[in-house]
């Protein structure tokens, strides 16, 4: 049922994506790269902002949508579930330019089939408060670990943690580094007693977060308002209360980071696949991939962004935003009980109900 | 001539409630006709029946000759004068007045004319432009009078009409209506559970008990000759004689009705104990012990009173002890 | 007028027409006039409305398959199991409690001012007291919320206020309390609390307001006549008798804040409450059953509370 | 009329409602206060500085233009249906006496007694199930069916005042049922009507959770300013709107209050 | 001893309205005390000054001696019996009654037994239980004045206590309440629109007009010789006749009174036209027209009574004809 032409467009496309993903020009008239896209081709772009992974999972299950920018914790189980189509990359030309990195990565690619294109990829980088921490902190403890910050107050009540499950990982990460005899070989492949170590980390965090953050812009607000000074972030936000001149800066402690390699994924039951095939055309062709990298602080998936012109992006900017790390990063993607580094691993949908767990003080 | 409203056998239950049951009645054209009967004896329910807001259960209902089952109260030419008056809040006076008409079709200055001669009926000239709320009790009881009249109904009926008023008022209207109802010929049912004024105002006069007519006739034959122990208590306070009073005190063996106005304290006859006594303004009532019996006497004003506690003696003409039969 | 009133016929003709025909006969059918009436509401909330319902309550009696998130239309009682684990256990007394505090709190606010607006408020002042009430009713819910988050914030109005005052201690040792403080007010139960309270009010004082104006007066001077000093008066004639009222605004104050998850995402601790569950879990995470499960929880609380609520009255008071 | 026995209130209860009205209006007035910052992006106490532009900005906003026409055309569609439903509702239940009649108050009265998110998730699973996809319609529908109880509420009351004679005068007076409908019912219960319609229509108008879950993508006036408190371009906008929309509804408040209460005292004068 | 209620010059004013105007009064300890008058003539007002739901504007209430004003209602040792009985819907009939005992402390058990014997003396034994709203209309006003009497009032306060029953059984309190009163040795004031009422059931009446006491008497001075024309007309519909009309009739140029029980129909005396009769039952109610004047006359029942339009000649004792003088 792969589709083996692009027909004229329906009129519209209907895009589930991160905060930030699609922008036209509205929160900053420099970033727009949609506005173009509805001219050229007669598609009008409707998004829904998703929160979570979950979230889009849920979103796609429901229907009504034709594409998805999914996470690697999200595209598989969408893929299981039937939820999204192959996609016929002779359709794109410029599949091509696609990163020889991304091109076959496991998260979209199944059996030998691709499941959507690639839009992005970056680290989940630890955001802090420039006045509080003088230099970068040096470690993810000041998130997981109650203490004293630079500043001389304690941490209790100032740092936040995602509002997503797959927050479980960051822990897991953390105690690759610091508790080296749990054998932890991926933080996506727990045995039980890792998993325990891992919530045992995460219920003292409860006891440092004021509030977890789920919404990007919320957490912007936090940050401002609330006196937060640490957290597990995305570039994005870093980017965006730079640019209100607030006092952060972010960093990849040494422990290193977890991140997302986003997909462009089509709904089994798309209603406008002549526009979704354009749109993903466009994320791959056009100056789509340069802003967004700037706008979002991360990583094109057409590694030509970085240098060709098409858009804001430079060279520096790509090392800056992490291109050449692409091997430090452990990339989001979804739990199984059948897992290839021990055999039997702690399943997702654990996950699900024991960080709801957690945050609820359990 | 047809009989003005005729009731055959007429029942109207509700569940195991015999509201009206089995009910002979005839009213006459041109008669003013009172329904009297204690609360919850089925008058509201026959006048109901008459308008056509109930259905009889059984029996057979003719208004001036035609068969009145089954024809909606919006087809009968019938009005009704509501106990609580039932003026429309929304409408002004006139407008109240000119409903019926309005309803069929009567142009609007006819019919405002036609309103306001209606209130002129009711002496309420000029009152057209007010409000219901802006009318005193006795007012808005003209206003529901010339509402029904203004459509010129060959049955009005009335349930309590005067209930509201004080009695001043009361007496008033009392006095209009049978005025109104004499010059304009209209057939009158008048339901009240007040003996005075069934008594005042009736030519005739149907006593209601358990959803039954006890006695129908004119205010007279009522008051003096009651059939029944109950019309005899109902109608008028009268004094009820056991059988056995009434053959202590010289009569058959037969249950008696002997009216309070007719006994007088005398030097000779039974004697009896006063137990009270109490000012009526016209007359004094005193009551009676007579043998373990409670009996009323009206002592006439002027007269003197006897004090609680007296020994008296009774009298009474012969006529005035009015037989009602051992069974009554 | 006497010779044409008796020329004319007792019964007259009808109206004729349809109009004529049906009106005859609703009355000579009035079961067919209910059943008229009834269709309507009863065809949009008796079948579409209470069937969706049930339709929601069936599929807590499904499960989800654990990875693709899809639901498995088989009967289990399974998700169930899942609803009792003690974390959820958790959010449902956390809820249950916070709403019963709302309702508390608003009634106990609500009840001056319905007092006054009901028995001394008088022209223009009743005017007054009415938009009062009537005007935060309608301003944007949302925008109310988030007027609270700035009065509440760590750098919000408040602390702006204490500040000036000097009383930041206040504020700083009540956020110390276990349990109802935390980091800042718009991050700790007492704010969640403060905006419930707030933005649930006015649905309180209308019914109280409604319930007084219906006490007589008289009632109130028995009382004193009867030798109740006003404090009694209050506490044996007013508080039992606007009881009704309480109860009807206690079905608002109740059930919305057992169903709202927008407040407490946006001021609170991000503990979950029973609505914010039920997002999560259809809308996050997909998990119609357990959102289902969830349900069934205030569905269960508002079926008990509206059968007290009824037989207490409170009804004839919404 | 002398309702007035007591005619001062004691100090201490004018002192608790003045403090229940204020805690009612302060948040609202700060919410107008921000309609004039000239901070845009995030707040700040007290603002840096006072401008007119938010409103100019507002009205150039087609979105702001969008979201409040969707919003009107719901409400007032959902208030039609509601007020159809309920006057229905009320009229069988006050003028007959049949069996179930204490279900159907009940019936009517679950809607916005279960929370919102329970109506919300109810109806879209139903519309999933029944593959009937989101549209204005689907909204209405989640709206009107919270919004007829007010209707209810409202015309049973008054239905309950009027006196049960006043539709039996009308038929004795000639008027067969629709008569009785169109002169005596309808304008004794309009007050009525108009009060629980304006209701109706403001529950609508406000209503988030229910349309979140009915709506699909489109947008009303709060699912917009949810979007736009959440994510947003130039926060005091969305002040500029709910201040717009408190002071557009002031007169409407204010005349159906005049209203209902003149029908009030028609209906209560009966003594 | 002093008196039960004393005013002095007591005015209460509501604006530019005065409900009681400069009244001076006094009830007598253990009296039955009635006050009479139309509608809004400040009846209630006076009533409420006592109970002390009002204050007076100026002038001063003495309750048994002691000074009433700025005592508030829950300090008084009087107790009212409102006109629509004010019973607390909430609590059963029990604990009604038990109220007053409630507040003051009593025990439950004990105030219990004393409701239950209040609610006896009221022969309403064994009603404990119910709700209100399960009594009928004389049912609720027995509990009303149990609910006062447990209390053992200095003052029982009644307004209009019987207003709302039907006629028969407002005969029937009417004796009860009087039976009590006078058992108890109670102060009962009583006030009520209605004159047979204050006739038969006060010890003394004060007739009340625009805010002021018209006449202070006993029912028989009331009635028999009122001062003003106001308070002959008002207590028993009465004949007032014109100083022209007095004069025609052989009398001084004065306003007089002429009751109708003390008129006869003769076969001397003035001449009269009849312009309606009814039918009262114990008599027949007869309208004249005297010169212009309307007349009524309360015929014996028995006698023939004459058709309107008849011309009749009337008579009365010379001492029935009660002089007012020339400006009443
Ligand atoms: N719609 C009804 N449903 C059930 N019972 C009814 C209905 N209407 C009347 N009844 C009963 O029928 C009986 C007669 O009632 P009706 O109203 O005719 O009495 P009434 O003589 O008019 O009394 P009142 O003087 O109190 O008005 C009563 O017992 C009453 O309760
Ligand atoms: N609270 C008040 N405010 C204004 N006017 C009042 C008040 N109470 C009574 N009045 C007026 O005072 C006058 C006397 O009233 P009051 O109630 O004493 O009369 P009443 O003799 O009891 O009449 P009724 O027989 O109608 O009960 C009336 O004109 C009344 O309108
Ligand atoms: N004024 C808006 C508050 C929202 C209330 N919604 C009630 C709907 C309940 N289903
Ligand atoms: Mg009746
Ligand atoms: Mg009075």
């Amino acid at each position: 049922e792969m589709m083996t032409e692009v027909g004229p467009g329906e009129g519209q496309v209907n895009i589930v994506a991160w905060a930030g993903y699609i922008e036209r020009g509205e929160t900053d008239k420099a970033f727009d790269w949609v506005t173009k896209f509805e001219e050229a081709t007669g598609c009008k772009v409707n998004v829904k902002t998703a929160n979570t992974s979950d979230e889009m999972v849920a979103l796609m299950n429901e229907g009504g949508f034709d594409l998805v920018t999914a996470s690697g914790d999200a595209s598989l189980r969408l893929i299981a579930g039937k939820r999204v189509q192959p996609i016929n990359v002779d359709l794109i030309p410029s599949w091509s330019t696609v990163d020889d990195r991304l091109k076959d990565a496991p998260w979209h690619t199944v059996d030998g089939v691709h499941y959507g294109t690639p839009y992005m990829w970056g680290p989940n980088v630890l955001m802090y408060n420039t006045e509080t921490f003088k230099e970068a902190p040096t470690s993810w403890n000041v998130v997981f670990e109650e203490m004293d910050l630079p500043d001389g107050k304690t941490n209790k009540g100032r740092v936040q943690a995602y509002d997503g499950p797959i927050h479980i990982a960051d822990a897991a990460q953390y105690l690759m580094f610091h508790k080296p005899e749990l054998g932890i070989k991926s933080p996506y492949e727990l045995n039980e007693d890792q998993y325990k170590a891992a919530l045992d980390l995460l219920r003292v965090q409860r006891t440092l977060v004021g509030r977890y953050w789920h919404d990007a812009f919320i957490q912007i607000d936090d940050f401002k308002n609330e006196g937060v000074v640490a957290s597990g972030s995305w570039p994005f936000q870093v980017n965006l209360l730079k640019a209100d001149k607030a006092p952060v800066a972010s960093t990849i402690p040494q422990e290193g980071a977890t991140g997302w390699a986003d997909t462009t994924m089509m709904h089994v039951d798309a209603a406008n696949p002549n526009c979704a095939y354009l749109w993903m055309e466009h994320s791959l062709a056009s100056n789509l991939q340069s802003d967004l990298s700037v706008w979002f602080g991360a990583n094109p998936s057409v590694p030509a962004a970085c240098t060709d012109g098409r858009g804001m992006q430079t060279a520096e900017g790509c090392t800056a935003n992490g291109l050449d790390d692409f091997d430090r990063i452990r990339f989001w993607t979804t739990p199984v009980s059948k897992c290839e580094s021990q055999g039997e691993c702690v399943p997702y949908y654990r996950w699900v109900s024991d960080y709801i767990g957690v945050i609820g003080g359990r | 001539m047809p009989h003005a409203v005729s009731f055959q056998k007429v029942s109207r239950h509700f569940g195991s409630v015999r509201a009206v049951d089995a009910v002979d009645l005839e009213v006459e054209p041109g008669e003013f006709f009172a329904m009297l009967g204690p609360s919850g004896s089925g008058k509201t329910t026959c006048l109901r029946l008459i308008a056509g807001f109930e259905q009889p259960t059984s029996g057979h209902i003719e208004i001036f000759g035609e068969t009145a089952e089954g024809v909606p109260p919006y087809r009968r030419n019938v009005n009704t004068v509501f106990q609580d008056y039932a003026l429309f809040p929304h409408l002004n006076v006139a407008d109240n007045v000119a409903y019926g008409l309005m309803i069929r079709g009567v142009g609007g200055t006819e019919r405002l004319r036609e309103a306001e001669a209606a209130l002129e009926m009711v002496k309420l000239p000029g009152y057209g432009a007010r409000k219901p709320g802006e009318l005193s009790g006795g007012q808005r009881q003209r206003v529901a009078l010339a509402r029904a009249l203004v459509n010129k109904p060959k049955v009005l009926l009335l349930d309590e009409p005067l209930g509201a008023l004080d009695l001043k008022l009361r007496e008033q209207m009392q006095d209009e209506l049978r005025l109104l109802q004499k010059s304009l010929g209209i057939t009158f049912v008048f339901v009240t559970h007040d003996q005075g004024e069934a008594l005042s105002m009736a030519d005739r006069i149907a006593v209601f008990n358990h959803g039954r007519i006890m006695q129908t006739g004119t205010p007279e034959e009522i008051y003096r000759r009651p059939k029944t122990r109950f019309v005899a208590d109902f109608v008028g306070s009268s004094n009820v004689l056991s059988p056995a009073l009434t053959q202590r005190l010289g009569g058959p063996a037969e249950w008696a009705s002997l009216r309070p106005e007719d006994i007088r304290l005398s030097t000779e006859g039974a004697e009896a104990v006063v137990t009270a006594t109490s000012f009526l303004g016209s007359a004094t009532r005193v009551t009676l012990d007579l043998a373990g019996e409670k009996l009323t006497v009206l002592h006439p004003a002027g007269a003197p009173v006897p004090a609680p506690g007296a020994k008296v003696r009774i009298a009474w003409d012969k006529a005035a002890l009015h037989l009602m039969g051992p069974e009554a | 007028m006497s010779a044409s009133a008796l020329k004319a016929t007792a019964i007259l003709p009808g109206r004729g027409g349809i109009g004529g025909a049906l009106s005859d006969a609703f009355w000579r059918k009035p079961t067919l006039l209910l059943f008229v009436l009834l269709t309507p509401p009863l065809l949009w909330l008796g079948i579409i409305y209470l069937g969706s319902l049930f339709a929601l309550l069936v599929q807590s009696f499904f499960s989800i398959d654990e990875f693709s998130g899809l639901v498995v239309r088989e009967f289990t009682l399974k998700t169930y199991g899942e609803l009792l684990r003690p974390a959820n256990l958790d959010i449902i007394v956390r809820t249950l409690t916070m709403a019963a505090l709302v309702t508390i709190a608003s009634a106990i606010l609500a009840f001056p001012i319905a007092y006054f607006a009901a028995r001394y408020a008088k022209g223009r002042w009743k005017a007054v007291f009415y938009l009062g009430v009537m005007l935060p009713l309608w301003s944007s819910y949302l925008v109310k919320v988030y007027a609270w988050k700035l009065i509440l914030a760590k750098e919000g109005i408040l602390t702006w206020i204490f500040d000036k005052l000097h009383l930041t201690v206040l504020i700083d040792s009540w956020l110390a309390l276990p349990v109802v403080g935390g980091n800042s007010l718009s991050v700790s139960p007492t704010g969640t609390f403060l905006v419930f309270v707030y933005v649930w009010l006015p649905f309180m004082i209308l019914p109280v307001q409604a319930a007084l104006e219906r006490v007589p007066s008289n009632l109130l001077e028995a009382s004193a006549d009867l030798g109740a000093a006003p404090r009694q008066t209050f506490l044996n004639v007013l508080l039992p008798l606007a009881l009704p009222g309480i109860i009807a605004g206690s079905i608002f104050t109740f059930s919305l804040t057992l169903g709202d998850y927008i407040i407490p995402q946006i001021v609170g601790t991000s503990h979950l409450y029973i609505g914010m569950a039920v997002y999560a879990h259809q809308g996050t995470a997909g998990n119609i059953p357990l959102a289902a499960a969830f349900t069934v929880v205030p569905v269960v609380i508002m079926g008990i509370y509206l059968w007290l609520a009824k037989r207490a009255g409170a009804f004839d008071a919404l | 009329m002398r309702s007035d026995r007591h005619t001062r209130a004691p100090l201490r209860l004018k002192i608790a409602a003045g403090i229940g009205l204020a805690f009612l209006h302060l948040p609202i007035l700060l919410i107008f206060l921000y309609a004039f910052t000239t901070e845009e992006k995030s707040y700040q106490f007290p603002p840096p500085g006072l401008t007119l532009k938010w409103f100019a900005v507002t009205w150039n906003r087609p979105d702001v233009w969008e979201a409040l026409g969707l919003s009107v055309r719901v409400a007032s569609i959902s208030t039609v249906v509601a007020l159809t439903l309920g006057t229905l509702c009320a009229a069988a239940i006050s003028q007959t006496r049949f069996f179930g009649r204490e279900a159907i108050s009940l019936l009517v009265i679950l809607p916005i007694a279960l929370p919102g998110i329970i109506t919300g998730i109810s109806l879209r699973s139903a519309f999933n199930l029944a593959e009937i996809p989101f549209s204005f319609w689907t909204i209405v529908l989640g709206h009107a069916t919270f919004c007829v109880v007010v209707v209810y509420n409202n015309a049973v009351a008054r239905f309950r005042r009027m006196s049960g004679s006043l539709i039996e005068a009308s038929m004795d007076l000639g008027a067969d049922g629709f008569q009785t409908f169109r002169h005596v019912i309808l304008p004794n219960i309009g007050t009525a009507l108009l009060a629980g319609g304006m209701l109706a229509f403001a529950l609508s108008f406000d209503e988030v959770i229910v349309t979140t879950f009915t709506a699909g993508q489109q947008a009303t006036l709060p699912i917009w300013m949810l979007e736009e408190l959440v994510r947003p371009r130039q926060r005091p906008v969305t002040n500029v709107v709910a201040m717009v929309v408190v002071l557009v509804t002031f007169l409407p408040i204010l005349a159906a209050y005049y209203l209902t209460r003149d029908g009030d005292q028609i209906s209560g004068q009966g003594k």
